[in-house]
Parts: structure tokens; sequence; C-alpha cells
């Protein structure tokens, strides 16, 4: 094994430059550390300067996703010994305006997360005094797995629909909008329908697959999204065969 | 310095994507070639379409189109089709569990047993056909 | 300088910040509410939250239980009005957010699962397999979205409380993308930003976790409660320091020494069985189990890794079916981070910094003593986990707190003029400041991450497990002597965007004066008590210290400490029995 | 009142539709039809038996099917593959005519060759 390993790193200063350039650093490698870990040592030892996002070193929080060698990943859950001898090139996120170094900029993410209600919709809510809606597990085993994604924008990255058409809503929002359509306690099924069955909706997807590839946490967007072009589809032949059907 | 940035504005930088993103992974080359079957598709069924006519017109018709089938040239390249169109029906099948749920006494069915039903119909499917054109 | 007002602010988009969001909301739609966080809501550390929150919801259980394991295991220090409101709403709370959409596990019948947690007579521990803190903190997230007076300003780091005429009219912050400082002015202020475990080397606390609020609240001349009082979690996986939930005990596994022994029942906490056994054993509170790890390291019966002295956490003879299906997220841990499979391996552990029972103090409003300033979630103390928090408590203790401090402030906010002018030259002052000391200086010649890691070792040395007279002094000098060097120190990034080392400086600021603190009254709490350990005073002295530490900031800047009682409504202190 | 809904659904089922058919067919059709037997690897049944075959109403009906669904298959891929392999997005309309309408344009012919047979 090889005591060190070059870091390539992304670095762009809008201050001083207009582009970005790369940035070379020899970082120990030890076999518990993460890139997130070289990472850190090149903040606290090498080159204070260098910005990127991380918090819970855990995996759940979401924020550390970058590109290390052209693949989208969460930098704090892949040990820099997988990636030997080097040299290890980590870049921001691809799909997303780089701010500075290996940040990059989610409004537009945060936006889409937002426009499929990603919330619990009733025509009539319980009163919370009544307890607690019924939901057996089986119920909660049917939105489960969509329930699982945080938010790390992985996908995003993969997904080169999402680079060539800025509007499409993408993966993770709607496996999102299915984790609340599936989920028993939901109503809200027709609502997000009305975004999601746009062309910048489902329909921009053409199954490309690679955002269930690196998403970390098995969300399997694309099978969300698959399954909620076939529900808008049947939805659709229901409604121009049985016009008198109620909605 | 950077001319462009002024204090406290964002001067975000947006990568272009490259036109021929498609050839940058190996996933990519996968994903448009797989897309690109669809035009092996067309051209069977326009085949097929000309095959039926030749039939019908009767022997004459359907020895000349023979013939042209069976030029070398003409082979090799529906050789070529046919394992176009093969790599067509296997990216399809594998990706059709994906979309399907099916409940069975409310468990969900696991996705390779569909997976599975649906590799069994293609063999049936081919046997079929086979069997209706070659004769027993 | 840029300045936007809002009714209610609140500093922090964890747990705590979006209930409280939520409440501000529902209390007086009229009111504009904005959510200031330092990272994106959902990167809160509400987010590593694994092993569930606690509330009362199955028909053997009652309200006094619940009490009653909160105040013994907190070894008497809770003030019990506190805890009683606390376990009167918490069912209540865990039913609104189960409408709101967190997918709690359930019974099959579809009613709500518990399980038990450390310290508990009964099991009330409400579960979302073993990421409920990530299920609770996206449902909350997620239902803000609802609600279209709550306005967001994500990555914008607060800097300091705007306090004029002793009332708190806002705050000023940085948006961290732009370099941009900002004063962002309201009637009423709540504090929801967590802990500071960043203040010792090994902790399960994010990054992010470097107590903020605290130290601003202290500087702004709020008092700080029982600060000395931190816990260790029993079970971290050494080096990364990630929590191995305890849920992974509830369910059945065990502790066990080099020698595969499984020595808790050496430590007064009951007899071994082969299924969990409630309040005993490996289900026996946090700190005493994490004080019977030491006691083992010592006499050598611990096993030696570079990392420290571990245990071993065996949970093989659950099976495979088992571990999948209540602590999933213990196994993606282990084989992500251990490179091992608790399916099939023991996992090695070691007690790790996991919570702040101390905080900013309040009422059982939220209400701290300076006016228009509020606080819940880990950054307040109410005095629920008094000496040592039970497991689960603090998810439950977000929501209910948070909810509270929510209606209080809005309710607050209701009855104030605007915020005066003045504040203004004041966030002027706080931008010059940043650029003078920070971002402007050239004299320089300290590193932000050098001072950090000192102080933490010191920390740990002085404060850890075990203290005493000597060990907290030592820590102190040092302590006082990085606050000297910080003063020297040099930014190699001077850039405007999204200026990370920035950031790290000022948190590096508060983690000192939190150190400061809780050294101050670790040295002032002359017993043993909970999660506060003196080898010098090893005994609970009820006649001298059955009393809170308040820590204020003095002229000189330094800590001064004063003792408030506590407030005994029911349960007078008796003895802390477990496993019998 | 819902809003109004794109024609995404009519063709994706379309696209569907065909894919499965072409997947299930079109190897052994290929195969069999146009490479083995014109090279005389397998020997066809009888031509005056193949006539007939190919007369049946009932076949002549499910062919007609298979390149319908086929064509259609083949548009909207090779839509979706214009306008995002070449990112020609902003002729998203113009590229719809032009694909939709061959496969409709085919389908008619189709539909008239196997009408007339037999
Ligand atoms: C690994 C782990 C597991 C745990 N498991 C459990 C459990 O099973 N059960 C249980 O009851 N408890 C558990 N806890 C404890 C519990 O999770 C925390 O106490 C609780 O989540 C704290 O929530 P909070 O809302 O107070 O703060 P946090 O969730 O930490 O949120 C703090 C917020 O404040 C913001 N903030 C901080 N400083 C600033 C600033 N200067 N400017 C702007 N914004 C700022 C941050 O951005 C963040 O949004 C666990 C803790 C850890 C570490
Ligand atoms: S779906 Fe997966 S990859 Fe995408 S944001 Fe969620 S967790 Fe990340
Ligand atoms: S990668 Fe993109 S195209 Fe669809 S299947 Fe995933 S969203
Ligand atoms: S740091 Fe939280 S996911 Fe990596």
């Amino acid at each position: 094994m090889s005591d060190t390993v070059t870091m390539e790193v992304l670095r762009y200063r809008p201050e001083e430059e207009t582009e970005p350039t790369y940035e070379s650093f020899e970082v120990p490698v030890q076999p518990e550390w993460m890139i997130l870990d070289g990472l850190n040592h090149i903040k606290d030892q090498l080159d204070g300067s260098l910005s990127y996002r991380w918090a819970c070193r855990m995996g759940v929080c979401g924020s550390c996703g970058m590109l290390v060698n052209g693949r989208p990943v969460l930098t704090c859950a892949t040990y820099m010994e997988s990636l030997l001898p080097g040299p290890i090139r980590v870049e921001p996120l691809r799909g997303f305006p780089v701010i500075r170094d290996l940040v990059g900029d989610i409004t537009d993410f945060m936006g889409k997360l937002a426009a499929v209600k990603p919330y619990i919709v009733r025509e009539e809510e319980k009163p919370v005094e009544e307890g607690e809606y019924l939901q057996t597990p089986e119920e909660l085993a049917e939105y489960k797995q969509y329930s699982m994604c945080i938010n790390c924008m992985l996908c995003y990255s993969a997904c080169p629909i999402y680079r060539i058409e800025p509007d499409f809503i993408g993966p993770a929002a709607i496996a999102l909008a299915q984790r609340y359509n599936l989920d028993s306690r939901d109503e809200g099924a027709q609502e997000r329908m009305d975004v999601l069955s746009q062309h910048a909706g489902i329909w921009g997807c053409t199954l490309v697959g690679e955002c269930s590839e690196v998403c970390p946490k098995d969300v399997d967007p694309a099978g969300a999204i698959q399954r909620y072009k076939v529900s808008a589809t049947v939805d659709f032949f229901k409604s121009v065969l049985m016009p008198w059907r109620k909605e | 310095m950077n001319p462009d940035y002024r204090p406290y504005h964002p001067k975000w930088f947006r990568r272009r994507v490259p036109i021929f993103w498609w050839l940058r992974q190996a996933a990519y080359v996968k994903f448009i070639s797989r897309e690109l079957t669809c035009l092996l598709v067309a051209y069977v069924a326009i085949l097929l379409l000309v095959f039926v006519a030749a039939v019908d017109r009767g022997e004459a018709s359907y020895l000349a189109l023979v013939g042209w089938l069976s030029q070398p040239m003409v082979v090799a390249f529906h050789v070529a089709v046919l394992l176009g169109t093969l790599f067509h029906t296997v990216t399809w099948l594998n990706l059709a569990p994906m979309a399907l749920v099916v409940k069975v006494g409310g468990r969900r069915v696991p996705a390779r047993a569909i997976l599975l039903g649906h590799y069994f119909a293609w063999v049936a499917c081919t046997i079929a056909v086979a069997w209706a054109l070659v004769g027993p | 300088m840029d300045t936007r007002v809002h009714d209610v602010l609140l500093v922090g988009g964890g747990g705590a910040g979006l209930r409280a969001a939520i409440a501000v909301a529902e209390t007086n739609p009229g009111l504009s509410v904005a959510v200031v966080s330092k990272v994106y809501p959902m990167r809160s550390h509400t987010v590593s939250a694994e092993g569930g929150a606690a509330a009362v919801v199955r028909d053997e259980d009652s309200l006094e239980a619940h009490a009653y394991d909160t105040i013994s295991g907190g070894d008497w220090l809770c003030d019990q009005d506190a805890v009683e409101a606390f376990v009167r709403e918490a069912t209540r709370e865990m039913v609104q957010l189960e409408h709101w959409g967190c997918p709690w596990s359930r019974q099959p019948d579809g009613r709500i699962a518990t399980r038990p947690f450390g310290g508990m007579k009964i099991e009330r521990t409400w579960y979302a397999a073993d990421k409920t803190g990530f299920h609770m903190l996206h449902a909350l997230f997620q239902t803000t979205l609802r609600y279209p007076p709550i306005k967001r300003y994500d990555e914008f780091f607060v800097t300091r409380l705007l306090v004029d005429d002793g009332r708190c009219q806002g705050v000023v912050a940085l948006e961290v993308a732009t370099g941009k400082v900002q004063a962002l002015l309201a009637k009423a202020v709540i504090l929801c930003s967590g802990g500071g475990g960043k203040v010792f080397p090994f902790t399960t606390n994010a990054n992010i976790k470097t107590g903020d609020g605290m130290a601003m609240a202290y500087q702004s001349g709020a008092p700080l409660k029982d600060m000395e009082f931190v816990q260790y979690h029993p079970t971290g996986l050494p080096f990364t320091g990630i929590l191995i939930t305890e849920a992974a005990r509830a369910e059945g596994g065990w502790l066990l020494n080099k020698d595969g022994y499984r020595y808790l029942q050496d430590y007064d906490l009951g007899t071994p069985s082969p299924t969990p056994v409630k309040r005993s054993m490996e289900l026996g509170p946090r700190d005493r189990l994490s004080q019977a790890f030491v006691a083992e390291s010592k006499a050598g019966r611990a096993i030696p890794t570079p990392y420290g002295d571990v245990v071993h956490l065996d949970v093989r003879h659950l099976g495979e079916a088992v571990i999948d299906k209540k602590i999933p997220f213990v196994r993606e841990l282990c084989l992500k981070y251990q490179k091992l499979d608790p399916v099939k391996e023991m996992i090695p552990v070691r007690p790790v910094v996991h919570y702040m029972m101390g905080g900013v103090a309040t009422d059982l409003d939220g209400a701290t003593p300076v006016a228009g300033l509020f606080a819940a979630g880990e950054v307040a103390c109410v005095s629920i986990n008094g000496a040592n928090r039970l497991g689960s408590n603090s998810l439950t203790e977000l929501l209910v707190f948070g909810a509270r401090a929510g209606r209080a402030a809005a309710r607050f906010a209701g009855a104030q003029p605007d915020p005066s002018s003045a504040l203004v030259a004041q966030a002027a002052d706080e931008e010059r400041r940043l650029h003078r000391d920070f971002l402007g200086r050239t004299d320089g010649t300290e590193r932000v991450a050098d001072i950090r890691s000192e102080m933490q070792q010191a920390m740990e040395a002085g404060a850890g497990i075990y203290r005493d007279e000597e060990s907290i002094q030592v820590a102190a000098t040092k302590v006082a002597a990085l606050r000297q060097r910080f003063r020297r120190v040099a930014l190699q990034d001077s850039s405007r965007t999204f200026n990370t080392e920035l950031v790290s400086a000022l948190e590096l600021s508060n983690l000192l004066d939190l150190a400061e603190v809780i050294l101050a009254s670790a040295a002032a709490r002359r017993e043993s008590r909970g999660a506060h350990q003196r080898t010098d005073f090893p005994e609970r002295d009820d006649e001298g210290f059955l009393a809170h530490t308040m820590a204020r900031q003095g002229e000189d800047g330094r800590p001064r400490i004063e003792f408030d009682p506590v407030t005994i409504t029911t349960w007078p202190p008796g003895e802390r029995v477990y496993g019998r | 009142m819902r809003a109004r809904r794109s024609r995404e659904p009519i063709l994706w089922a379309l696209f569907g539709g065909g894919g499965m058919m072409a997947a299930l067919f079109l190897p052994v059709l290929l195969g069999v039809l146009l490479v083995a037997a014109p090279m005389g690897w397998i020997e066809l049944v009888a031509f005056a038996d193949l006539q007939v075959l190919v007369r049946n109403p009932l076949v002549r009906l499910g062919l007609f099917g298979l390149v319908f669904l086929s064509f259609f298959h083949w548009a909207h891929r090779f839509r979706y593959t214009l306008y995002d392999g070449l990112q020609l997005s902003h002729l998203n309309e113009l590229i719809a005519i032009l694909t939709y309408g061959v496969a409709t344009a085919l389908s008619l012919t189709a539909g008239y060759l196997l009408w007339s047979i037999g």
C-alpha cells in the first residue's frame, strides 16, 4: 500500500478566476480514511482555503456529495483505499452551478422538492386527540423505500437529462412525490399529478437509470418514475374511457 | 482578478454539457445504444411488410426477395441488425419489472420473479412463432 | 447594510427550530416567521438521531412512570415541573408528527410500535426503524413547506444576537455563499441551534455542532445552566465516533469485555439474562455504562486498538432477520464504516461524547431571562435532563419545547413594537469586526485547526468521564492560553464567497467560550452526580449541590458561577437503583 | 376540473406497447424469415402454406399491431434521442411533428397494404 496519494481537487475562486482549475495535494492514506478525511486533512494541514460542505460524516445528512473520479458519491462514505493508487480527482457535483471550489448552488433543487408538495394532504384532518392514523406494516412498506432519500442530489448529478433540461423536476423530487402518493394517510395524489404529468415532470425522464445506480440509500428513483408513468397512463385511459368516473 | 466579479453578487460557474455527452461514460454509451435500437425496430417492421407483400404477390416475387436477402452483404447487415434487436429485447425485458408492481395476496411479487416471467414469455413467443413458420 | 424585518426569527433549522416555526405559523398565521440556519435544514444534526423518541402510549404505561424514569435517570437534578409538562405533552406531539407523515414503525394492527430504551421501566420509545431523527426531521421540514409564512435563510451563519434596551430584537447573520453580512431584525428570537459536542475530540456529533447558540446567548447576558453535564454514549465506533444506537442493546445486544464476559453485572447493574430486562444490565443509563467502561479499561479487561480501548457489542445472537428489521442502520454503518458485519462479528465500541444536558436556561415556555430571547432543543436547558439525559427523551423534547417556545414567542411578538433602528448600527459594527479580526488581517500566526484540536484534547483530558480539581484546572489554564492564541488567528482564506474557514473560526470562538463555561461549572460542582463524576468528590451531595449551576459572563469576560435551586414537586431525591 | 393533460400518456403507452411487442417478436421473425430461411439454414413451411398464413386475417391484424406499435416505439424513442442526445429541446414541437408524423404515415401505408392483400 502506498503511503500517500495525490488528490486533484477542483478549485474555483470567483473573485480571482473566471474558470475553475485543478490543484494537486499529496495526502496520506490510512485504512479508515474516507475521501472526506482526505479533504479535511488538506483543509486542516495544507490549505485552509479549500471550501466544501459536510456535517454528519455518517452518510445521513446528505451534504458531502461530490464527483470523485467522475462518479457522484458521498465523500464521507467512500474509502480512499478503494481508489488507489490514484490520483483521485475531486470535483463538485455536476449539474449545479459552482459557487466556489467544491460547493454547488442547490437552490433549484430545493425549489423542486417544494414543488411536488411533499407533505400529507388530506381533505379532512383527524384531530390529534383521536390518536394516530392506523397504518399496517404492509402499508408502511409501500412507501418506505422512497422515504429514505437524504437529498444528497447524487441522482441529479448522474442524470444527463437534468443537465440538458434544467426544468426537469428530477429523480429525487419525483421519488419524494411517490413517497407521499403511496402513503395510506395521504390524499394528495391528484394535486401532485398536475406538477408531475408535465413534460418537465415524469415524461422528461428517458430512463437512463444512472440515478438509481448512484443512489447511496437504494431509493431507486428510476423505479419510482417508471411506476409513476404507469399509474399516470392508467389514470389517463381510465378518465378517457370512463369520463363519468368520479375523481 | 476576475473582471466580472462584484462583491456580494454571486458569480457562479456553470459547466456546459458537451454535445457528445453520451460518449463520456460507459453507462451513457449503453444508454444511447439502447435508445438507437429503435431505428432497427422500425427498419425490421418495414422489412416485414415488404416480405409479406412479396409473399402475397406470388412465388416469383418471393424468390426475388429471398435472392436479395441471401446476398452476403445483406446477410451480414441483417445479422448485425439481429444482434441489435436482441440487445433491444434484453434491455427492454430487464427494465420492465421496474415499473411493474404485481401483488399476490397482499405481498409484492419480487422483481426477480417478474423478470423471469418476462423471459419466459419471450421464449414462449419465440417458440410459437418459429413453430408456425417452420412447421413441426 | 441589508436589513430584513420579521416577527419571529428562529436560529436553527433542526427538529426544535422547525417544530417551533410551525407552532408560530399556527398560533398566528399573520406573523412572518424566518428560519435562519447555517446549513440547509435537512442537514441539521437531528438527522443523525437513530434510536427513537419517548412518549407514553402503551396501556400499561403512565405519565408518572415516564416522569419517574426521567427524574431518577437525571439523578434528581431535573426540574420536576418541566418534566411534568414534558411527559404530559409528549404523546400529543408525537401523534401530531404522525399526522404530519412521520413513518413511525408499526405493530401488525397498524398502531404505533414501541421499544424499550436505557433506564426505562416500561417500553415507550417510538421509532422509525433506526433512523428516527432522520425521519422526524424530514417530516418536519417537508411539513414546513405547507406554510407560506415560513421563510428560510439557508446557509446563513448567525454571528451574534442583537440586544437593545434589554430586549433581543434580532441577529446578525453572514450569508455564507456571498459573504454579505445582514441584520435580521425580529420582535422575538428563538435559539434552536443545537448542542456543542465539538468541544471534545471524540464525539457522535456532526461537524456543525459547535454550540454557537449557547455561546451567543451567554455573550448577550443569558445564563448557561448545568453545563458540566456532558453525556458520553457508551457505544460509539472507534476512530469515527459514529454512534451505535442504544436500540442495539434494547433489542438484546450484549456488552462484553475482552474475556467475552458481560461485565456490567459487576457494576451494580443487575444480573445477566439472555433477553433484555428493562432498567438492567445493558439497559442501564448511559452515564453508568460509560463509567463501567472506564473501570474495565483501567483494570486491563478492555481490548486495545490504535484508537483507544474498546469493548465488544455483540448482536450476533439476534440473527440476521431481526437485525435487518429492527436495526438495519446499525448494520449499514458497521459495514460502511467499520468494515464488519454485525450479523457475523462483534462490534468494537467505546464511550463517546454525545449530548449536552446543559444549555441556555429557560422557563417552561422556552423564555430566557433576556426579554424576547427564547430557546428550545439541545441548546436550551429547561431541565428535563438533569444530570443525565435518558435516551430518546431528547427528540421528544425538541417537539414539546419547540412547540411551546414557538407559541410563547408568537404571543410575545404580537405585543411588541417594531425593532429599533439603533440595531442596524450594531450590525454594522459586527461587519467591521469580522473584517478586522479575520478577513482583513495580515498579522496573524495561529491556525484554526491547531487551536481547535488542542482545545479538544485538553477538554477530553480535563473534563472527560471522570474529572477532578487538578485535571479541570490544567484544562482551564490551557483553554485560557488558547483563547489568547486565538486573538492572533490567521485565515488563509480571504475570500467572501463561501468562506468555510471564516465560519470555522467563528465556531471555534464559540467553542472556546463553551469550554470555559464547562470547566468553570465542573470546578464549582464539588460532588458526583449523573454524568459529572469527580474522583475527588465521589459521592452525590444533596445538601450542598441539589442545585443548578448558572454561568454568566462576567465583566472580565470570564464565567461566574451561581447556584439556583432545583424544582421538586412530587419525587424527593432517592437512590438511583438499576437492575434490582 | 382537472388541469389540461399532456398527450404524453398516449404516446408513452404506444411506445411501451411497441417496445414490448418488438422485444418479444422481432428477433424470431427477423432471425427465421429474413436471415436463416433465405440462407437455407432452416426450411420454412411450403410456399403455398406461407401464403395462406400471411393472408389469414388474424395474422394480418396481428402483424398490423406489431408494425404499427413498432413505428410509434421508434418515433417516441427517436424523438427523445434527438433532443436529449443532440440537445435540441428547443425544436421539441418540430421534432414531434416529424417523428410521429412519419410513424403515422408508415402505419397508414402498412394498414393499406395489409388490408389490400389476400
Ligand atoms: C448520533 C446521535 C444520535 C442520537 N439519537 C437520539 C435518539 O435516538 N433519541 C433522542 O431522543 N435523541 C437522540 N440524539 C440527540 C438528539 O438528536 C439531539 O439532541 C437533537 O436532534 C438536537 O436537535 P436540535 O433541533 O436542538 O438541534 P440540531 O438538529 O442540531 O439543529 C441545530 C440547527 O441550528 C443551526 N445552527 C447552529 N448554529 C448556527 C448558527 N451560528 N447560525 C445559524 N444556524 C445555526 C444548524 O444549522 C441547525 O439547523 C442523538 C444525537 C446524536 C448525535
Ligand atoms: S434519491 Fe438517492 S441519490 Fe437522489 S437525492 Fe435521494 S438519496 Fe440522494
Ligand atoms: S438518470 Fe435521469 S433520465 Fe430518468 S431514470 Fe434517472 S431520472
Ligand atoms: S457528511 Fe453527512 S452525508 Fe456525508
